[in-house]
């Protein structure tokens, strides 16, 4: 009979009027700023640079501007500058360090092919959305400073791959001071033991990381 | 695919209205609908002519959000390319990357883990109820239902771009497959909610089709509606689920065979008489086999690697040569087609889209309808503007 | 306005204790201009705030149904949200396009409001609670109501917008359209109460049956599929979803209202709810028995709050529907009104009048009476609706 | 003058205008609608002498007058689709153009 | 009293003259539904309601409603632009013609002796209305049922005429 379809359709949105008032596989709205879904882990925004400690972001960069993010970056957001002398990082060995990093957070599309591409694990994606700004100029070109944050709130927004890159970093730091254990040992056995190594990993053997070629 | 049975182009019945502009009187009114319009799915634009509220021209203008995706590629690198392609069709990311994957993976010669392959269709399925949902969302909001099921679908829809993700790390832009697999592994708890969603669809579809499939209004604003014979529907290209509402059994994922697909049992849904109800319907059939395929998946999904850890992304030279690959996305066959000169980018990039090829006989289906069902036609006709301008 | 009941409990006096307490000081001419006055200015504010609560109450209702919890950030559950919109619209400024016809163009949302503002003086609130009291009230209401249509018209062709214009000649069309059959599923009634005064007609509708049927029209045969025209004709005539073509926002972006901003297009929200409200209200009166109470037991709550209660249950179901169905087309919108609802009420009309015929049947004549009469209302309905829904149906599907 | 007259006065004035209109006018439209104001000057004249004569039969004028209406809606709608079918056939409404009867 | 029928004659006559002289077909047409509002007016005036409102209900709500209809199919919403001489001519001649006929009319109502009696005629009430309709006037409510369904026929078979070559024109 002509009618019964739309009393049908009636009757599905009487349900779910009724439904959102105690069924909340039906009423799903997450009231916003108070309320907040818990973000996935592998949730994944604007990058960051990892750098050791939150005391001195600068000088524990792990960053040594190879400058392969820059080049990899599809939409080429990342503008890097190296430095002209080298400071020491957080080994103690002298390094290269960026002068210049900045990220412009209006063109960048949040790919994570710069995360993928980093042999050093210097760059990371960041969770933080919410970085709305009345300049679109400079207040959305995030350079180094902006862009530092330490390993600690690494290991905070991305426990499992944190975990997975300092155990990585461990391995081969320990792998380095056994080979200039053995090394030093060979070259000169009555010499004092290489010095207690600083306690921040270091980033000093360039490593591929193991997912991508 | 072979027409078989199908008659030749040249019999085909054009046009059958065209316009008659009357210099004396205007009888005909021309309006340019979009590209600013609530129901041009973005910034599409309609120069409609009509008599009356019937139209008797209507020539699509799109190019508004062309981005030169196509050149972009050919500049950048192999893996560049991968996020590019997740807004061509920024509904069905995963597919988009899938049949980008393909093709490269084809140039490179690389092979492709057990468990990225399952992976693979389990994504691309879920991309189909995604899009398939919201394609009968939006189909209905053009037929004037203020929201309620575009709400409802977008609400399952959710559903699924959490899982997306919780796996991939964005929503829309999942830039998710490799070059010989996936970037990440779907960890255990993930495929057990995967399931628990696919469970709880079949629920969803039979309430969603009891607000809309028996609705008198719906039928008689849909059937008889933007007819699309098959034989126009083959000579112009059209593929996905408009040909196969239009009576036209041809889904990719039977004819290749590509991925995992042979290993699972499903059916093809066809249409017989290619009015946008079919369109309609035959996206739901869609959905239900896609459960099925789902089940089965989530079901047999191995264990093992899910990317080569030799497999090279970055800085990928494959050999000189030339390669097509396609899938069948949610929208159509989604294409890719690549020369590489051997060099670290391609030399030549194209994309066929289905949303754009599919969206070239709109003329035709609108013809002798009204101005209103003209709108419904476009909803059913499934396009994404990201993808049909690039 | 009479001077009110004088035998019912204070309640059900309130509002004629209100005005003549405000009156009283006043002599005696300026106090018949006064309570005039007086009823204008409580039509407006109550029918005011019940378009300010409606549209908060359908956009509220049109999120749950959605699951989603509408506006509910302006105070308290969203209540202030209509304040919001009102500064917001006043705030707008008016745009009156360079080639529309400034003067029809300002008319146009005013002449709305005036005549459904009008509507409103003929329909009983309840006992002895009405504005007008028209010896042909029913007639008025419908005369005030057709010249809607003049003005939406108006609005379509002053804009200079193709849309708007398009917009305009489907308003034409639907609303003459719909007029007849909802002249028509209201004729029954006139011919069962025999009067074309409002308040009589609610009146003729007291008393109950078996202490407990009440008189109400739609619980007669004829009443029911009058009701369902009426109802149906009522949702065309105030441009409510699926018959809201003339704004159709889907393929016209807002129709005839595309080019008005600011307050202008404020007048025209107001007009179109109190439309939807004086339609409500006449549905009320003429079937579902006014300001009657349903049981006898429950008269002690004044007649206007029963007024209310079923004008809002009939509003909420207006937006229900809203909230559920796809819009119609233009070409089955009149095929819809000309070859189901006119014929329907035709039909209906000889059906009423069957029943007024049959009016002494008593005993098995009663069984037998209700047995034709409901073959009278069921019948066409389903003949019909067959015709109709020729060619559409649901469908089988082959797989490849 | 008393009230009568000054009733017939006005329905005279509105059938001059009415005419004038109808005369004038080579639109169609136009003098349809000039011929439903003289018919609605010839309705004041009932209910003037319905209301004003000594010896007025009750309601006599008013259902002259109602069936009056009813003859205007129908002249007019059988007048509009006349105008609706000349534009049909000869693309024009106006009279003077009009005037061929073979379409 | 006088005033409120010289306050409507005016509004009518006024927005008719209007209504006739306007080059905008349209807003002729809403000109002309003033007038018969004010014809309306006058009817309430004069008492006779139900009139009144037959007359709102069937001229606004119908006949301006079928004029537009016909400007609107016809397209003619912007009528000619400047009257050719000929015009000019006949519409001079129409409007002597029509004046002399006001004279004649107004010379007539003011030298007839028309009697007005004391007493207003009785507000007629619908039900009294209803029954001489449906009694003395039994016949005549037949016949003009039966005239205005053969007009509606006949207007419905006038305006599809041709609706086969041109789809889409019938409303």
């Amino acid at each position: 009979m002509l009618g019964t379809g739309l009393l049908q359709g009636l009757a599905v949105t009487a349900r779910n009027f009724l439904g959102s008032f105690y069924d909340r596989r039906r009423f799903v709205t997450t009231q916003y700023p108070e309320q907040r879904t818990a973000l996935p882990e592998a949730y994944r925004n604007f990058p960051f640079l990892v750098c050791e400690s939150a005391d001195d972001p600068m000088g524990t960069l792990r960053c040594v501007a190879c400058q392969i993010c820059e080049k990899e970056c599809p939409p080429q957001c990342i503008y890097i500058e190296k430095s002209k002398d080298k400071k020491p990082d957080a080994n103690g060995k002298p390094q290269i360090y960026p002068a210049v990093f900045d990220i412009d957070t209006a063109v960048c599309m949040s790919c994570q092919i710069c995360v993928e591409v980093c042999p050093f694990d210097a760059i990371k994606m960041d969770q933080v959305f919410e970085l709305a700004a009345t300049d679109r100029f400079g207040a959305l070109l995030m350079d180094r400073h902006a862009l530092a944050k330490p390993n600690s709130y690494f290991q905070s927004i991305h426990p499992t791959e944190a975990g997975e890159v300092d155990s990585r970093l461990l391995a081969a730091r320990l792998a380095a001071e056994e080979k200039a254990r053995t090394a030093a040992a060979a070259k000169a056995a009555p010499k004092p033991a290489a010095p207690k190594p600083p306690a921040a990993p270091s980033a000093e053997a360039p490593k591929p990381s193991p997912p991508l070629a | 695919m072979n027409p078989s049975g199908l008659p030749p182009l040249a019999s085909l019945p054009g046009p059958q209205i065209r316009a008659v502009h009357d210099e004396l009187h205007g009888d005909l009114l021309e309006l340019s609908m979009g590209p600013h319009h609530p129901s041009t799915h973005g910034v599409f634009r309609m120069v409609v002519t009509l008599d009356g509220e019937t139209v008797v021209k209507l020539k699509p203008v799109f190019g508004y959000l062309h981005r030169n995706h196509e050149k972009i590629a050919e500049g950048a690198s192999y893996l560049g390319s991968m996020p590019y392609t997740d807004r061509l069709d920024y509904l069905c990311s995963m597919t988009n990357n899938w049949s980008y994957a393909l093709a490269v993976e084809r140039l490179a010669g690389q092979a492709v883990s057990e468990r990225a392959e399952y992976v693979r269709v389990i994504l691309a399925e879920l991309t189909r109820l995604l899009n398939h949902t919201c394609l009968a969302g939006f189909l209905l909001q053009d037929g004037g239902a203020s929201g309620t099921p575009l709400m409802y679908a977008f609400r399952e829809r959710e559903k699924i771009l959490d899982l997306f993700e919780s796996l991939s790390g964005s929503r829309m832009m999942c830039n998710y497959q490799r070059f010989g697999g996936c970037r990440a592994d779907p960890s255990p708890a993930w495929l057990d909610s995967a399931r628990a969603l696919v469970d709880g669809y079949g629920r969803f579809l039979d309430e969603y089709e009891a607000l809309l499939t028996g609705n008198e209004i719906l039928m008689a604003r849909t059937q008889g509606i933007g007819r699309l014979s098959p034989q126009l529907a083959v000579s112009a290209g059209v593929t996905g689920p408009m040909l196969r509402a239009a009576g036209v059994g041809y889904d990719i994922r039977k004819v290749d065979g590509y991925g995992f697909y042979p290993r699972f049992t499903f059916r093809v849904p066809i249409g017989a008489d290619g009015d946008t109800y079919d369109r309609y319907m035959v996206r739901i059939l869609e959905m239900r086999e896609s459960i099925g395929i789902l089940r089965q998946a989530l079901r047999d999904i191995p264990a093992g690697p899910i990317l080569d850890p030799k497999a090279k992304q970055r800085g990928l030279r494959p050999k000189a040569g030339e390669v097509y690959s396609r899938i069948e996305g949610p929208k159509g066959e989604i294409g890719f087609f690549l020369i590489s000169d051997g060099g670290p980018n391609p030399y030549r990039y194209r994309v066929r889209p289905p949303s754009l090829i599919n969206l070239t006989i709109l003329e035709d289906m609108c013809l002798g309808q009204s101005i209103a069902d003209s709108v419904v036609i476009l909803g059913s006709v499934d396009i994404v503007l990201g993808e049909v301008d690039r | 306005m009479s001077a009110g009941p004088t035998d019912a409990h204070l309640l059900e006096r309130a509002p004629f204790l209100l005005r003549d307490w405000l009156t009283h000081a006043l002599p005696e001419p300026l106090r018949w201009f006064a309570n005039t006055l007086i009823a204008i200015a409580a039509i407006l504010a109550i029918f005011g705030t019940l378009f300010a609560l409606l549209t908060l109450v359908e956009r509220k209702v049109l999120g749950r149904v959605q699951n989603r919890p509408g506006p509910n950030r302006t105070g308290w559950f969203g209540i202030l949200q209509p304040v919001a919109d009102g500064i917001k619209m006043l705030t707008k400024e008016d745009i009156v396009p360079r080639a529309a016809d400034p003067l029809l163009h300002f008319l146009a949302p005013v002449a709305l409001l005036g005549f459904s503002v009008l509507t409103f003086a003929v329909i009983p609130y309840g006992r002895d609670l009405v504005a007008v009291r028209l010896d042909a009230g029913v007639l008025y209401f419908f005369a005030a109501g057709s010249a809607t249509e003049l003005s939406i018209f108006m609005a379509g062709w002053s804009s200079n917008n193709k849309y708007a214009l398009v917009a305009a000649m489907r308003a034409l069309a639907q609303l003459i359209s719909y007029e007849l059959p909802l002249l028509l599923s209201a004729v029954p009634v006139v011919l069962a109460a025999g009067t074309l005064s409002a308040p009589d007609i609610v009146e003729s509708q007291g008393g109950f049956t078996w202490g407990f049927v009440p008189h109400w029209h739609v619980f007669t045969p004829w009443g029911a599929a009058a009701f369902l025209v009426f109802f149906i004709s009522a949702l065309s005539e105030s441009n409510r979803s699926p018959f809201d073509l003339p704004e159709a926002e889907s393929e016209l972006i807002a129709g005839h209202l595309t080019e008005y901003s600011g307050f202008k297009y404020a007048l025209f929200f107001m007009a179109e709810y109190f439309g939807m409200c004086s339609l409500c209200g006449m549905a009320v009166t003429l079937f579902l028995g006014g300001w009657q109470a349903p049981l006898a037991a429950l008269e002690f709550i004044p007649s206007y709050a029963w007024f209310a209660l079923k004008l809002c249950a009939l509003l909420l179901v207006f937006i229900w529907i809203r909230a559920t169905l796809p819009r119609l087309r233009m070409d089955q919108l009149t095929r819809f009104a000309w070859k189901f609802l006119v014929p329907l009420a035709l039909v209906n009309l000889a059906a009423s009048a069957f029943w007024s015929l049959s009016f002494g049947w008593a005993g098995p004549m009663q069984a037998l009476r209700w047995a034709i009469g409901i073959a009278l209302a069921v019948g066409p309905f389903v003949l019909l609706g067959r015709r109709l829904g020729a060619g559409i149906g649901p469908r089988t599907y082959r797989y490849a | 003058m008393n009230a009568l007259q000054l009733c017939l006065a006005f329905s005279s004035l509105l059938f001059a205008v009415g005419l004038a209109g109808a005369l004038a006018r080579s639109n169609a439209i136009i003098v349809l609608l000039g011929l439903e104001l003289m018919l609605n000057a010839a309705n004041i004249n009932f209910i003037a002498f319905w209301r004003f004569s000594p010896s007025s039969a009750p309601a006599t004028g008013v259902i002259f007058v109602l069936f009056s209406i009813a003859v205007a809606a129908a002249e007019a709608a059988v007048g509009m689709a006349l105008v609706i079918a000349i534009y049909r056939h000869q693309k024009t409404i106006r009279l003077p153009d009009a005037t061929d009867l073979k379409g | 009293m006088s005033a409120a029928l010289a306050i409507v004659a005016l509004a009518t006559l006024g927005s008719a003259a209007a209504a006739m002289l306007g080059r905008s077909l349209l807003r002729s047409i809403f000109m002309l539904a003033v007038s018969w509002a004010g014809v309306a007016a006058f009817y309430m005036w004069a008492g006779a309601q139900f009139v009144a409102f037959a007359q709102v209900l069937i001229y606004l709500g119908a006949i301006s409603m079928v004029a537009l209809f016909a400007v609107l199919l016809t397209r003619q919403s912007r009528d000619e632009a400047s009257p050719p001489p000929a015009a000019l001519r006949r519409a001079i001649l129409a409007v002597v013609a029509a004046a002399g006929v006001a004279a004649v009319l107004l010379w007539a109502v003011a030298h007839s002796p028309l009697a007005v009696s004391g007493s207003l005629a009785p507000a007629t009430s619908v039900r009294q209305l209803g029954f001489d309709l449906m009694g003395r006037h039994a016949a005549a409510l037949l016949v003009v049922g039966v005239l205005l369904t053969i007009a509606l026929l006949g207007a419905v078979v006038l305006a599809a005429d041709g609706a086969q070559e041109r789809p889409g024109d019938e409303p």
